[in-house]
């Protein structure tokens, strides 16, 4: 099981996704954002950070990197990919997801533990969770908005697409309260808060729920 | 060389907190008189050669690609002066 | 160039005379004054900071002691961390924002300076009180400013302090921490041996930022800063730092630095003059090479810039296209503009012309030192005498209690923390609420050896104490510092200290500064902890009123099984509580 | 009712690292013949009343006390249209 884990000028987070990955007994791949190459991993993991500083929007530039237009083809073809934080901002503006990520409500960057309902349990990378169930991951962000148009919410909400929703208090003033979504086919999902934050007792959020993800795509891979 | 700007608003239909603090601070500052504010960003443009058609439809093919995200986002183009 | 625009007395030009036995070049004039600022040379702080020297206990984790970027302590297994507190505080109170983030900027440069890769910042603030003055624009600015920053280069923020006196109005206290991790026998030093080694800068492109001389203004009450003399704000950009920590490190993997400077407070003069001061002596530059972002700068502005993120470097000839391409592979700008030599001589040329030619040393290292007269302040026995005993008791403890927790002084900090991120690199194991950030080092670092070690960090200071008696009250702060740092279950290491006092040129101020670096060094030799580092402000007043003298000190700890660290707070109920010491 | 318009840009002398991101971002998309990019704001004010001298006086003060930091900003106000 090779997972890849892209790092743009700016990541931050990839440290962390890889380590997650291996925990979970993945073998990590470091993918450039400057290389046409995916090396032929079996997933993708777009982790967070401030690519490209977030200057101009967040994502809107790393959208263009060449190792997005392999990425995007692939992701479109049914290649797992899981963003989080940056990376749900990149997928967003590369509309492999939609909708769009702004501004916090409360115009500050929020970094705290925040409870989270799993409301899709049939994608690639929650296949671990029970539906409605309660996980707590970091969010850490300030542009963690999720605006869509009324006919897209309709539409994510009539097909289940809401994969992650805030529970107890909205972090950023999401629409729906909305942490995470997923593409049509479940294979592509975004999310704001960061499971790779939370897969350690010693370090990070308090407690392991951000192994379900990993273990979620090892078991698919493995199943495959 | 030649100058062309970029503005950019977000659309009438997504809340835009920045521009709604701005509108609930000015009673307390003393400012009366402003039914709403907006905030946008502006991008000014260096050409390195005269602002002509082509020129133009490029800096608007940069605008819907790149400086505004469309989802979201409305646009305008034009030359300064 | 006016020498005392600059901010140079007329001795210390006839220094400059003397030395070069000529009139200076306005270039020189530039190097000499920002070199020689109280800033850049310690001139008022020297003469006392040398106890910590002197009086420093032995220590066998001391790799690299004060004088350099930063100290290292060895930490076990191979390992070694850097770590240094510094002042940003005049730039955060003219802008918050950029003034506190380009704060984090430069002591995180230094961290990298080392060799180390930067791993966590904390920070350390004073504000007036929450309804005075512009506290509503300083605070929120510069939490924003270290915010944006440090979360933008992907370093956790394990702690700090905030804390609110009047005494700050006009003069907020912005000091950041940086610690990084390295492997001990990669030690990088600020140094260019070697004749025929270039000499490459690397980062941002040089603009106007800080020109006027924020070296100056960091050396000067605010009154003597008339608006038109006020320098250009120097705006930070983090990504470019997060590209250059990152390409820096690869720099150091693939060994192509001989040495290597961050470019801080007095730019392009200080690197050029330190590296050559403490290399093989001299150094060619051609000011010309310098990639500038305003093309109309001259070349005395280029010398006193403090544009941001930008290194300097020594590089092997052979080395340079090696050096170059891991530049291009981060999309850091990089160019050579000089070279190493053993004239003993900095010289540098503009257009063709030497504008330069001086001894660097002179400049980096002999730069005037006061001994500025000092003496108890007169009201310093009254004060004392004035004790707790005449305040009133209070009827109602409950109202009292409940005043209390709910001041300024005792609020929880969330509003703050919570905009900076604790989480990132996912080695942070303690960070708010505790009393000290704990990480666990395990860096993903080609050759370094696993190991199951931690480091811990608490900064404390308490400016009221220390205007009662600066002498305990600088000790009251390692020892504060050092206790937070012992009860996560390290072992408490090593010093680095931010000293924040008024004017030198007070007497009083200066018997308080006195008093403090005594102290201080006397507690660290008790303890048997050495300071490694650190950073002194002056000029923290407004008209004669001085700011509390605010000694604020950083310990760092090692841990050996980071598993092992105990946590603050009361983890299960029916546990007993058991009061410890005085 | 009438639509001020607030723009608030980076003094020139100070660094503006999106600007700046943007402009090094282009050739690699390819867009050439740019030679510079420069972010800054757009504030839409909209007022209840005319944009009469007052009230653009009014907004003048707004942008300098609020809309923009003098410090490391310029702005200029005008009235739509
Ligand atoms: N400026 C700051 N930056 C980062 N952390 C901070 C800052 N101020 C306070 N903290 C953290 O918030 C927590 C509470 O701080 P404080 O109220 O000062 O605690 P205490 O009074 O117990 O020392 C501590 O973990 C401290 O490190």
């Amino acid at each position: 099981m090779r997972v890849g884990v892209v790092t743009f000028p700016g990541t931050l987070d990839d440290q962390d996704a890889a380590r997650a990955l291996r925990l979970a007994g993945a073998e990590a791949v470091p993918l450039w954002h400057a290389d046409h190459d995916l090396k032929g991993v079996d997933a993708v993991f777009l982790p967070g950070g401030f690519s490209y500083g977030d200057y101009l929007r967040c994502g809107a530039i790393s959208r263009f990197a060449p190792l997005m237009t392999e990425l995007i083809p692939a992701a479109q073809a049914g290649l797992p990919v899981l963003g989080t934080c940056n990376g749900f901002q990149i997928l967003c503006e590369a509309h492999l997801l939609p909708g769009a990520l702004v501004r916090n409500a409360g115009l500050h960057y929020v970094c705290r533990d925040q409870r989270i309902r799993v409301d899709n349990a049939s994608t690639a990378w929650t296949t671990d969770f029970a539906e409605g169930q309660e996980i707590t991951l970091p969010v850490k962000h300030g542009e963690g908005r999720y605006v869509a148009d009324a006919e897209t919410l309709a539409e994510l909400e009539a097909t289940g697409r809401v994969v992650f929703r805030y529970a107890g208090s909205n972090p950023n003033g999401s629409l729906n309260d909305i942490a995470g979504i997923t593409n049509e086919a479940g294979n592509v999902v975004g999310l704001m808060p960061h499971p790779e934050h939370a897969v350690e007792e010693l370090t990070g959020a308090p407690g392991v729920d951000g192994r379900g993800f990993f273990s979620s795509i090892v078991r698919k891979l493995v199943n495959a | 060389m030649a100058r062309v700007i970029v503005d950019v608003m977000l659309k009438p239909e997504i809340l835009d907190p920045q521009g709604q603090a701005i509108a609930r601070a000015l009673p307390r500052l003393g400012f009366s008189g402003v039914s709403d504010v907006r905030q946008g960003k502006r991008f000014e443009v260096e050409l390195d050669g005269p602002a002509d058609d082509a020129a133009i439809a490029e800096v608007r093919k940069m605008a819907e690609t790149l400086l505004a995200n469309t989802v979201i986002e409305d646009f305008v183009v034009r030359v300064e002066g | 160039m006016p020498f005392a625009e600059l901010g140079m007395k007329q001795d210390e030009y006839d220094r400059v005379v003397a030395i070069l036995g000529r009139r200076p070049t306005g270039s020189e004039l530039a190097i000499y004054s920002v070199m020689w600022s109280e800033h850049c040379s310690y001139k008022s702080s020297k003469v006392h900071l040398r106890q910590f020297g002197t009086k420093a206990p032995k220590s066998e984790a001391l790799l690299v002691g004060m004088g350099e970027n930063a100290g290292v302590v060895d930490i076990g297994d191979g390992w070694a961390a850097t770590f240094k507190i510094e002042s940003h505080n005049h730039p955060s109170y003219v802008e918050p924002h950029q003034g506190a983030a380009t704060g984090v900027g430069g002591i995180v440069r230094d961290i990298m300076s080392m060799g180390a890769r930067p791993v966590a910042v904390m920070d350390s603030l004073r504000f007036g009180g929450l309804d005075q003055g512009d506290t509503r624009r300083v605070l929120p600015g510069v939490v924003e400013g270290i915010s944006h920053y440090g979360n933008c280069l992907g370093l956790p923020n394990i702690g700090g302090e905030v804390v609110f006196d009047p005494c700050y109005i006009g003069n907020p206290l912005v000091n950041a921490l940086c610690v990084g991790l390295l492997r001990k026998d990669q030690i990088k030093l600020a140094t260019a041996p070697g004749p025929g080694n270039k000499v490459i800068l690397f980062g941002a492109r040089t603009g106007a930022d800080g020109i006027g001389g924020a070296s100056v203004l960091a050396s000067a009450t605010f009154e003597d800063e008339s608006q038109a003399k006020r320098p250009a704000v120097q705006v930070g950009d983090p990504f470019m730092e997060k590209l250059l920590i990152e390409c820096c490190l690869e720099l150091y993997q693939a060994d192509v630095v001989v040495g290597i400077q961050d470019l801080g407070a007095a730019g392009v003069s200080c690197a050029t003059t330190e590296l050559a001061a403490k290399g093989t002596g001299g150094m060619t530059v051609d000011l010309n090479l310098v990639p500038l972002r305003d093309p109309t700068l001259r070349p005395e502005e280029i010398l006193m810039s403090e544009s941001q993120e930008r290194m300097m470097a020594v590089v092997t000839p052979g080395d340079i296209d090696a050096f170059l391409a891991i530049c291009a592979k981060w999309d850091v700008p990089a160019t050579v503009i000089g070279e190493v030599t053993d004239t003993g001589r900095l010289v540098m040329t503009w257009d063709g012309e030497v504008i330069v030619d001086i001894p660097p040393g002179t400049a980096a290292d002999e730069g005037p030192v006061y001994e500025r007269p000092f003496h108890e302040p007169l009201g310093q026995h009254d004060l004392n005498l004035d004790t707790p005993d005449s305040l009133e008791r209070p009827s109602d403890l409950r109202t009292t209690l409940l005043q209390l927790i709910a001041s300024a002084n005792l609020s929880s900090r969330e509003w703050v923390t919570s905009q900076y991120d604790r989480y990132v690199r996912g080695n942070t194991v303690l960070a708010q609420p505790a009393d000290a950030g704990l990480l666990r080092v395990s860096e993903v670092m080609p050759g370094a050896e696993e190991t199951t070690r931690g480091i811990a960090l608490a900064t404390d200071g308490n400016g009221r104490y220390a205007k009662l008696d600066p002498y305990a009250g600088a000790q009251l702060a390692l020892s504060e510092a050092y206790r937070n740092v012992a009860v996560t279950g390290a072992t408490p290491l090593a010093v680095t200290n931010c000293l924040n006092f008024g004017s030198p040129e007070d007497p009083e101020v200066m018997w308080q500064f006195a008093e403090a670096v005594r102290g201080l060094a006397d507690a660290c030799k008790t303890l048997g902890v050495p300071v490694t580092g650190g950073n002194v402000s002056f000029y923290n007043q407004t008209g004669s009123a001085a700011i509390n003298p605010t000694p604020v000190v950083g310990v760092l700890g090692v841990i050996d099984d980071v598993a092992k660290r105990v946590r603050s707070g009361f983890p299960a109920a029916g546990l007993r509580v058991v009061l410890l010491g005085a």
